[in-house]
């Protein structure tokens, strides 16, 4: 796996769930070199946050964008080039708090690319404040006394806006995972994993997810209503209920690439039918 | 005759502005360069709206406020132009709207019933108008047969019935101009991009650059480009750096309310060295402020937009030539110096329509930047002798391309090191000072005349700043380049020049201001900042207040 | 002794922020001021991060490269730190993972174990330090009991046990500084706005002036404010803008990257005149950067960000007292004239330590604004003398108050009409003339001690630069405001100024190029831009090199 | 009603969506009058589109914001003055495409506003761009073969995000829409209305609709599963079903201004707590 490493120091505290999500995205991607894709075909990006620095750690072509941004990037490099796997590194607080509608409308377009959200439920690199999707017992500096509104779930959000492959994975169930990250890296149309990367610093889960994790088996992942029924069995504010793991959801539909067509980069073509156009304006 | 200056006035939202650029081709067809304004409400229908279409021997580009001719479609069209008509204007007008005392009265709504071409008023208003001016009528045929064919019976129909029953008064002699296309500043610096190999236009709608998306998108297939309308303009800028990641040549079109939303990913590009071309079209501000009216405010803040420190390049064209030319050229060496590079235009210029002779500019190619020679590692960040990093593409074959907004090593992995730090803005540096020193090549700062004094402008004031000397037989310096600022260039161009006399349409003097910080002087500020461009008169009015 | 440096080095997320506060507070209850520094890379645990804390009989506020004692945590601590450590430097090391040849050895985790006080490690080391430095075993006990309730037993039990292995060997002498707050750049900055009336802070969070986020939920029900962290800092400001336009006082809190996303609303603030106050803490950039590292290079984008031209007021504080005061000032003044106001910090400012003296500082209080005489009808934008019409706030009896992002009228109805466009902005300048001359009544501009040579600097800098003169014999010259930009007071502060050397932390000196726009002229630039503050050291060596 | 006109000219062609909207607005507010609410207790807001202006039209307090921004300044308004009707006017362009977060926010914190989407289906002020909602025949100047995207449907959006009131209106059915309108600015929490505003200039559904509307009858608003069934039963892109108008959705839960506790703006308390918190930081 090593030739996969850069030789960017690891950030990341001991003990942190981005290191499950790493050592599963380099043991993935080995795979596809050794089943011959070509690893410049593949294209990581990320936004900020802890999460984030995981672009500096994989030495393949990356984008390293700003807080919140990554998605429309990534689709326009799956615009630009079809033929690449694009893959997005999202933090919760970066893709659903900051960059939330391009998540959105990713989803809507149905873009051939994948957005892992590292799901620690904390603003984890600016120290711990709550996100869209942190527990309501959960208390920050920021907020000594629990956040002042609800989590949403994520995924129901997902579902609504078009995503056509649904998933939610915990980085301890490493087969599990494993295979949940390959479908949607696999998938061809927006495909999106909410990962429950634990952040042992700001919101050690844990425990928590160690009790209630079990793994999803859904016969039919096309069907909308069942899907709907299981994303919404458990909530991110904080039930009781089992937290499932799985693919939810699974649909084929027309891509958003699919509608552009190729670039001609001829210049004299270009010229011509230029001056064709300049002529239709005299 | 051989100039005329026509307004056409009425409601919004009913085909003034099409009418008025119908008229320019007419007048283009009789051998004019032509000059089109809009002057129109923030709404769709309903409201007050003006186009004033200038026809001339010479090449134009302002407008004039006293017209030769007014199409009165309402009675607004009067009560507006009170000062705009002089004994000697011509007055057509909509008799069913339009109470007046002289001029030629047509009654439209009968006749249009009569002629069973219902809807075509201003057709039959150009019509009277082509007679008054004593165009052939051939060369109705002929503009018409091109340029109106849908309903083009009908449209012929309306257009002689007017010209039959109106009298030649002012004819109009013919000119020696060669048939050329009438675009507007928008098409002009499309063209220009796509002349220097834009692959990818990303836009949200806006006043005044929205044109520029129209006009990508209906030409997209045939070009082989994207066109793209995202969610925002956060989403549209993201997505432009996107294609540039991937070597594909992108642009945005936006105006000061969009550009603010731009403003953090200009830092990405910046640190990241992604190239991206900015069409920012200057309103009136701040805020929505008068969404349809023009303004040059907005060169500080493009200037200085995002956190951090780090060149740019931006021009401002003057007419439909130079938004050709210089947004090639902003293309180009946004990508051979990996910077942002601005079209800072406004509504003036981007809504105007120009006769524009591609002929009288350098030819317009894409130029390559320098790309990576394939030895060894790929280093996105190499340094170099100038700062620039040889350039490549995902997919590389076996190798890495890794871009990011984080300060970073020349690999583009992130380090907090002071001296890469350090060496970085260096880097950044260094590249505005090759850019400083190619541009030299360049004519950055036309003059125009010869004289004492000087009449200093930018963007779209060149037009009526050009007029306005030869009145006053003034010397004309125009800056198209404002960053990097072209000291040497503009030195020159003052050399033997007592008076300099700035001319803007903001209010605090903002090329003044950067003169003066680079160590020139203006020596008197005329400043318009209501929305509206100069016109001539009202220009040489206010020169003559402050001429030594 | 009486005066001491003191660098804690080691792992980042382990403390050491914390420790180097304690030994503020130890040292503040020996009679010293304080000022403490904080270096520490872009992750939470791991990495390199140093504190300097340093205390004096002088009000300081900048650092020495070269420190007295080190605690030293790792072995990086020492391995960073070649430059910074002398021969008399003493090391107090962690000896579990350090190796030295001299200084105090401390076997951390077998002393922790013996002790039973594991995870202590800090309190050790600090034990050891008081001992060095002869702190009296009262003077701990004392600030334990307040500061350190948490397991206090504990801490001073391992705190005791580096005091008791340890030999004095700097003694400090008591000091005479009175007994005072020691707080962040961030808290002093809270607490003006507090003082002046604030009612709700927004903000998203962000380096480096999320602490004041933190400090206002703190106390949030306490104070009866209101404290909001929504989606993004787009919504931020427009929710900021929410509370001032039902008179409620309202401020947010960001950097580059966040501010970016608030110049479409700040133009909205202009337009609609709302008042708003921004924190702006600058760190390295462009973009991401160096996120916990330094700058002071966003002066030029505050200046100029927002599309159309409108005034703004930027206050950068040096030091606490100047941070509670002049945030107060900036709110009283925003919604006195209202405007945007800037605090213009940056990640040293708003991160460092000061020993905070309020009596120093003329008494903050809110100010009321010219608020409504309730007369006749309300007009939000009504015309006055000084462009300032009357405030008042929803709900209001049978009055209907209207703000707006368009040119308005003075009821606050949309018009494009070009005469209101054009005295909405006079208005908008008469305003920032009377703001310029009220603050003539404010020490704009400080200078300190005399002669020809003066050292020019703004916000953060001025700890460093009066050091730095004091050891040079030269004049400071500190720019608190600028924006209105204070000519006549910096006119008089450089009266009999020779040579002006400029120091800033950024590339371009963008208080020099701000001077020269203004008829101003510096003679030399000291610019740093690697993400790190100037030590006293490195500043006298650089000024060193320029001075006539 | 004319008391609570201005002076300001209207300027939407004739014919345009927005004229019913603008009168059932009037009718409901003097209603209100009328009942004893005082008119200065109305507070609207809007972003920028031809549905913006209309906060020029109606003579009671108004915010008129920037093109997709006026959600947050109207939650931030609430929490300012709990005692208030906080009424937004926003665009699809302006709601569900620039400001599409903003709505999902304040719909998860269940604050106590009111938006109205003047849903047209086209960016119209900017001369008729294709929006999140537009149906897939759309032709614009800038999507001369149509969007290369398929519409979503913002209430689902709506519904998962948390939003406790949730309706359909259509102008044209008068009275049913008043009715609407009238319980969406009773309800407390956040309540939506996508309102179908046909703008006759660039996107003509007055024929569709008034084949397709269908008032609709649900016997339990406050379940969820059947309110989406509604919700889904037509969509955006162009089905032929008929198009429900109604409530779909509503819900009594905590609203973010209720977490907030009052102002103190006596100074001299202030004063006397900064104080205490200083000497704890001597
Ligand atoms: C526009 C902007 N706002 C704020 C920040 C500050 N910031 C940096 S990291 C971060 C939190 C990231 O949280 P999340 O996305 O959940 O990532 P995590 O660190 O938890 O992996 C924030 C708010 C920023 N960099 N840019
Ligand atoms: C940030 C920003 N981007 C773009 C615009 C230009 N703009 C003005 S109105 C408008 C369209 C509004 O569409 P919608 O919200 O659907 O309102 P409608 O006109 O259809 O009522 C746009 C894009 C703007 N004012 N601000
Ligand atoms: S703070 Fe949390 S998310 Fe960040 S590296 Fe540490 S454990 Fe991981
Ligand atoms: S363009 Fe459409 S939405 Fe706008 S006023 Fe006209 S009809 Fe109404
Ligand atoms: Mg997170
Ligand atoms: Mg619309």
């Amino acid at each position: 796996m090593s030739e996969l490493k850069t030789y960017a120091p690891i950030e990341w505290c001991p003990g942190c769930g981005n290191f499950g999500i790493l050592s599963e995205i380099e043991t993935i991607l080995m795979e596809m070199k050794e089943a011959g894709e070509p690893m410049e075909n593949i294209i990581i990006l990320s936004g900020v946050g802890n999460h984030a620095k995981i672009v500096d750690y994989i030495n393949v072509n990356s984008f390293y964008t700003i807080h919140g941004r990554a998605v429309p990037a990534a689709e326009a490099i799956k615009l630009a080039k079809p033929g690449t796997k694009v893959i997005c590194f999202v933090g919760d607080g970066d893709g659903f708090a900051e960059g939330l509608s391009h998540l959105i409308f990713a989803a809507k377009r149905n873009v051939d690319i994948t957005v892992l959200v590292h799901d620690n439920r904390a603003y984890a690199l600016a120290t711990g404040q709550f996100t869209p999707t942190s527990q309501s017992s959960y208390i920050a500096s920021t907020m000594p006394e629990g956040a002042k509104e609800v989590s949403f779930n994520p995924l129901e959000l997902m579902m609504v806006s078009g995503a056509t492959f649904i998933a939610r994975g915990y980085p301890l169930r490493k087969e599990h995972f494993k295979k949940i990250l390959r479908e949607a890296i696999n998938h061809k149309g927006f495909s999106v994993v909410d990962i429950l990367q634990v952040c042992i610093t700001f919101n050690n889960l844990y425990k928590d997810y160690n009790e209630k994790v079990e793994e999803l088996i859904l016969k039919d992942t096309t069907n909308r209503k069942e899907a709907l029924k299981a994303i919404r069995s458990w909530d991110y504010s904080g039930t009781k209920a089992p937290i499932p793991v799985g693919v939810f959801y699974q649909e084929a539909r027309k891509g958003f690439e699919d509608y552009y067509s190729t670039f001609n980069e001829n210049q004299e073509d270009r010229e011509k039918i230029l001056n064709q156009i300049l002529d239709t304006l005299i | 005759m051989n100039t005329t200056s026509i307004m056409i006035a009425g409601q919004t939202g009913y085909g003034i502005h099409e009418a008025g650029i119908l008229v320019g081709r007419l007048l283009g067809e009789m051998g004019y360069n032509i000059y089109m304004m809009d002057d129109y409400p923030s709404l769709i229908r309903g409201g007050y709206q003006f186009v004033i279409i200038r026809a001339s021997q010479e090449k134009i580009a302002a407008h004039y406020d006293q017209v030769d001719i007014l199409l009165a479609m309402n009675q607004d069209a009067i009560n507006h132009n009170k000062n705009k008509i002089n004994e000697k204007t011509i007055l057509i007008y909509n008799a069913d709207k339009v109470n007046a005392e002289k001029g030629v009265s047509l009654s439209i709504n009968e006749i249009l019933k009569e002629e069973e071409t219902p809807g075509k008023e201003l057709y039959l208003m150009i019509g009277a108008l082509a007679k008054t001016l004593d165009l052939p009528w051939i060369v109705i045929e002929k503009v018409f047969e091109k340029h109106e064919k849908d309903d083009l019976k009908i449209k012929l129909k309306a257009t002689a019935r007017g010209y039959k029953s109106t009298k030649t008064s002012e004819p109009l002699t013919k000119g020696t101009v060669k048939k050329l296309p009438l675009i507007s500043g928008s098409q002009a610096i499309s063209i220009g991009l796509l002349k220097a190999g834009l692959n990818a236009l990303v836009g949200y709608p806006m006043t005044p650059t929205s044109p520029i998306l129209e006009f990508m998108a209906k030409y997209e297939k045939e070009l082989g480009i994207h066109v793209v309308l995202p969610e925002s303009e956060i989403a549209v800028i993201m997505m432009a750096l996107g294609y540039s990641y991937m070597g594909k040549r992108s642009a945005v079109a936006t105006s000061g309310g969009g550009f603010s939303l731009m403003v953090e990913s200009l830092g990405l590009a910046a640190q990241s060295e992604l190239p991206i071309v900015i069409v920012m079209g200057q309103r009136a501000g701040p805020s929505t402020g008068m969404p349809t009216y023009t303004a040059q405010t907005d060169l500080n803040f493009v200037l200085h937009s995002s956190q951090g420190e780090f060149p740019r390049l931006i021009v401002a064209p003057g007419d439909a030539e130079e938004g050709a030319y210089w947004s090639a050229v902003a293309l180009n060496k946004a990508w051979k110096y990996q910077i942002p590079a601005f079209i800072l235009t406004d509504k003036t210029h981007c809504l105007g329509y120009f006769t524009y002779d591609e002929e009288t500019i350098p030819k317009i190619s894409k130029e390559e930047p320098a790309l990576w020679d394939g030895n060894g590692e790929y280093m996105r960040y190499k340094n170099s002798e100038d700062g620039i990093s040889p350039l490549a593409f995902p997919p590389l074959k076996d190798q890495v391309v890794k871009a990011t907004g984080y300060v970073h090593d020349q690999f583009g992995i992130t380090t907090e090191n002071p001296d890469i730090a350090k060496e970085i803005s260096n880097k950044r540096f260094k590249k505005e000072r090759f850019l400083a020193e190619e541009m030299k090549n360049y004519e950055t700062v036309k003059t125009y005349g010869t004289g004492k004094t000087a009449l200093l402008c930018w963007g779209s004031n060149k037009g009526v700043c050009l007029e306005t000397a030869k009145l006053l037989d003034l010397k004309v310096v125009q800056m198209v380049m404002l960053s990097p600022f072209p000291k040497e260039a503009l030195n020159k161009a003052l050399d033997g020049v007592d008076q300099l006399i700035n001319v803007e349409c903001n209010a605090e003097g903002q090329l003044g201001i950067l003169l003066k910080q680079n160590g020139f002087r203006v020596d008197e500020n005329v400043l318009k900042y209501d929305g509206r461009a100069f016109s001539v008169e009202k220009l040489v009015e206010e020169v003559k207040k402050v001429i030594k």
